[in-house]
């Protein structure tokens, strides 16, 4: 328990020194809807039905941005290893970093995306739209995190982190938009939206344990 | 009684061999001081000790991971940018050990109190080690496995150490540790030297 | 019940010999299979009356498609026995399957597509099946790329197995694609066991060559890992036997 | 000269490292445009409307990914001394760690484009669309350059410059999609293109000296 | 001659005094051992001597930047990812030298052949500092500024160094180093002691 404390204290500080951390993912955020915005001609009723599409998208690769950074500093500065021989199981060091990573990266978009679809045209199922977020970014945490865990004790991984993150988090972004899309159309958003909670306790309850071996794999 | 014992213990790097079946027993109370040319193996045999590294071949009986021995390596485990008295709460926290006496012990290690709050990026290589080393006072464990603590130590460090060292030694404890630089005058007669390699 | 045989099968030569004599059969079986399969298909089954011959392409399709399913699978569970067990076998076959597995997903995207101009009237749309195919694709290529990052062979193996077996939700996805949103994709009939919807002459072709992929497929898989073994255990005494023993002695691998 | 050269070949070879650096543009264009055309409905003929918004996401995206790592490592494993002490000027390090940078986020991506752009059915404009790509993403690194060299130094509480420099980046991703939407449109892309002509020769003059001066702080 | 002379030098590091008006002349031939307790100043020091700093007050006469002296801090100044070969090449590549010499340097400071082509992340400590060291014998410089240059040197490191040092002196080379560790028997004949601070 006061380890989990300290883990968590430990995450925020480091994102509080390092400002860029927590700056990125907003202002990606940002430039991917006013681009957008832009691409489409001025309010064009077309724009609201690409708007969960694009929050969709900027969130997942606003989470991408800072996921290198996840455990490399740790491992080359030694500190992992004091983790690791710590009791504090690894599983556990490996579910706070996730979950500050959401912190930084998933919840802003979460807290933006209501404001952002409607700059966008999407008037219906803006609710729709953040609930699908809010259960869809931490399953972009939790399986980036496992790709940095695995890429970690690579000379540059950060390069594969893409290429192994993307394709494993597509699923998610096709039912969450998908959710998006029924309820604007009027049909039961229900289906999805289980669907994502169901991913999201899988990877919950698998996702820390893979990433914790994948570390521990990246001592060597 | 042993605190640590190997048993035909090989060490790998990527596919090379770099020591055979390699044996060693640390009683309580031993002070076995490392020795061998710059890429023998030293630093992989104590991680494997230390239970960082996978065993391939043989045995070894420790307190194991989880709280049973102290390690420090080469690198501080210090995080850069969170100041020395931050690293040692954190450290303490995931531990689970009460972080009161971190203040204490730092000032034990003879870190100047400005220093304590500073971002260990803006220390100098001195204090940083200092700081590492003052894990060792934060919790008594029996086993310590240290590789190159002397690094960058000034001569008053080097004393400070050898005291700490022996009071170690002196309660039960066993001290595996490497070091090119002979040990402090204080420690040298306690030492068990073992060379590795030519 | 005894796990005697695992073990053993499990220990680098036994499975070398075992592999030795396993191979002929599946190389031969695939060649008969497949070499029925295409003749009948492409030759002997008359043309749809309206897909003309456009629909023989079926006979490679669906093979390599289904095949990109299973060899992930395969690949995924060879990954959790090396995680768990630590098998230095499982680890060989994981890589050696990554390749193969890519092949035959990237010759289902390619005859699917070929097949989609004359069907649809596009190469390529957006819909869940083709896209989860091209997912998977990309999980193939990333265990590929991840073999070949790591230095030491253990540890990329042991990364390898880890990202086959968490990749493994995306197989469901691609089979049950069609089902769970509307497809222009068909659905699972062939493949669906109960009575083909399908006329019996086009369809034996079809099982030809299905069970013939397979055979091949487990046929390179199994030579692969026979590589893999010999590259990681060389330098031991069995390999040097073995190579000795090479009539023609194929000797100086190394 | 011999310089110029060696370093060059330095961060080609650091590139090379991560074998799969050289595949990562291409990568990134599939893989937004997959999610995109996920996210929306199957080839809705709309897409067209947005490749160009999609194809600057994708510039964005590649550029920011690498960014952190262009001057972090070599700073902490001390080479960046070195290279400060021999006789080569620093601006001419940057500028070719800049370079570097585009080789492997710009330039690939500004000759997939017009390829790109046709799978995603845009069919006119795709001379604007690369001309516009050719620009700006060589902005993209140089500013991206400077808030490196920024964040690197000012390790501690340099917080403002970098949140005064992202914006930079927005005015060139809008003029840069803008010029295309407006060719799309039958309008006259000229005058924007011509303001990303400007942008970029006013950041290859002032950029790298700024950088250099972010640099040698960073020392202190 | 002298090759380096500072003159009412101060040192400061964040908006802290840490040397005052500090005098030093090194002639050729001379080698100062500086020496003093951690987070004395005597990296700060050198690397302002070396012109990585700024000199606040005081003036500093010597070759300065651009290729006057061998400079060689705490950090070894090599990209983990690349092997010690191409370290050094890239090295002698943005100090306008022909890169023929590095396999043979390399080999006079005793690095294993497998050793040189391997990614220095995967090099063991005193590999790596030898390596660094390795720059001083690929263009002869005057003046040699070296951080606790000893630092994960073995037995055999240790006499190398002493070793190329005299060459160096005796060619009318100077050196000022800091070390903690006495300095290896070859050198302390020759060597100068300045202590810094208590
Ligand atoms: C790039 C485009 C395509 C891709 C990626 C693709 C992929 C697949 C996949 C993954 C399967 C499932 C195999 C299995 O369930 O084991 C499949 C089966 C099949 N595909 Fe395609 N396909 C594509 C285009 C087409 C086209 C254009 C047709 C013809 C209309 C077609 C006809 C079939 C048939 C008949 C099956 C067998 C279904 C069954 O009965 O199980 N495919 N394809
Ligand atoms: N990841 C790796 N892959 C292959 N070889 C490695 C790897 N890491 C280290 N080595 C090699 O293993 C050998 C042992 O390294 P180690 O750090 O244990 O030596 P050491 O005895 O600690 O040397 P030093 O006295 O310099 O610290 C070295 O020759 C090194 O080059
Ligand atoms: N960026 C910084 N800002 C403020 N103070 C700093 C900074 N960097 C170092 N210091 C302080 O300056 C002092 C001198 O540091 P320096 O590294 O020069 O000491 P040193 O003599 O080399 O010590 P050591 O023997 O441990 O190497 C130390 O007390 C350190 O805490
Ligand atoms: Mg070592
Ligand atoms: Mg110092």
């Amino acid at each position: 328990m006061t380890a989990l404390v300290a883990l968590l204290r430990r995450e925020l500080r480091l994102a509080a020194r390092a400002r860029m951390e927590w700056l990125m993912p907003p202002f990606f955020f940002v430039v991917v809807v006013t681009l957008f915005g832009l691409g489409a001609k001025p309010n064009d009723p077309q724009l609201a039905a690409f708007a969960p599409a694009v929050l969709w998208v900027a969130a997942l690769l606003a989470a991408l941005l800072t996921l290198e950074r996840l455990f490399r500093s740790d491992l080359e500065d030694g500190t992992l290893e004091q983790m690791d021989l710590s009791p504090t199981p690894l599983v556990l060091v490996v579910l706070v970093k996730v979950f500050a990573h959401w912190v930084f990266s998933g919840l802003p978009l979460v807290l933006l995306a209501a404001p952002a679809a409607a700059v966008l045209g999407q008037r219906e199922a803006l609710d729709v739209l953040v609930a699908s977020l809010a259960l869809g970014t931490p399953i972009l945490s939790l399986v980036g995190g496992f790709i940095a865990a695995l890429t970690v004790g690579l000379a540059r991984g950060g390069v594969l982190l893409p290429v192994l993150t993307l394709p494993l988090i597509v699923p998610v972004l096709v039912f969450g938009a998908g959710a998006v899309r029924a309820a604007q159309v009027g049909l039961d958003a229900g289906a999805p939206l289980y669907f994502l909670a169901a991913i999201l306790v899988l990877c919950l309850t698998l996702i820390p344990w893979a990433a914790a071996v994948a570390l521990r794999n990246a001592f060597d | 009684m042993t605190l640590l014992r190997a048993e035909g213990l090989s060490i790998y790097r990527g596919d090379r061999r770099l020591l055979a079946d390699f044996e060693l027993r640390l009683g309580a109370g031993e002070l076995l001081h490392l020795r061998g040319p710059n890429g023998i193996g030293k630093t992989s045999l104590l991680e494997t000790l230390a239970g960082l590294r996978p065993v391939r071949e043989g045995h070894v009986h420790g307190p194991g991971k989880a709280a049973g021995l102290h390690w420090l390596g080469h690198r501080n485990g210090l995080s850069l940018s969170l100041s020395p008295l931050e690293n040692l709460q954190d450290w303490c926290g995931f531990n689970g050990l009460p972080a009161g006496g971190v203040a204490a012990v730092l000032e034990r290690l003879g870190l100047p109190a400005r220093a304590r709050l500073r971002a260990c990026r803006r220390l100098s290589a001195g204090q940083k080690r200092r700081t590492a080393l003052a894990r060792l006072l934060l919790v008594p464990r029996p086993l310590w496995l240290l590789d190159e603590p002397l690094d960058g130590l000034d001569a008053a460090g080097l004393a400070l150490f050898a005291e700490l060292a022996t009071a170690h030694l002196d309660s039960g404890g066993a001290v595996l540790m490497t070091s090119h630089q002979p040990l402090p005058a204080g420690l040298a007669g306690r030492a068990r030297e073992r060379g590795l390699g030519a | 019940m005894n796990w005697t045989w695992f073990h053993r099968l499990g220990s680098p030569p036994s499975f070398f010999r075992f592999a030795e004599r396993l191979a002929p059969w599946l190389g031969g079986g695939s060649l008969l299979l497949l070499g029925y399969a295409w003749f009948a298909g492409l030759v002997l089954v008359p043309p749809d009356y309206q897909q003309k011959d456009a629909f023989r392409i079926i006979y490679v399709h669906v093979p390599a498609a289904s095949v990109s399913l299973s060899l992930y699978v395969v690949m995924a569970v060879a990954g959790a026995v090396a995680l768990i067990w630590r098998m230095k076998l499982a680890e060989c076959v994981v890589v050696a399957t990554a390749p193969v597995g890519a092949s035959f997903t990237a010759l289902a995207l390619v005859t699917g597509m070929l097949w989609g101009k004359p069907m649809w009237g596009t190469y390529w749309v957006w819909d869940a099946r083709l896209t989860s195919e091209l997912v998977l694709l990309f999980l193939y290529l990333g265990v590929i790329g991840l073999s070949q990052a790591f230095d030491d062979a253990r540890a990329a193996a042991r990364a390898c197995s880890l990202l086959a077996v968490v990749g493994v939700i995306n197989v469901p996805i691609v089979r049950y694609s069609v089902e769970w949103w509307n497809s222009l994709h068909q659905g699972s009939t062939i493949l669906k066991m109960g009575k083909p919807s399908m006329n019996l002459e086009m369809a034996w072709p079809l099982y030809a060559a299905l069970l013939g992929t397979m055979l091949f497929c487990a046929y390179v898989v199994l030579r692969r890992t026979q590589n893999e073994v010999l590259r990681r255990e060389r330098g031991t005494g069995w390999v040097r036997e073995w190579l000795r023993g090479e009539p023609g002695g194929a000797g100086d691998v190394r």
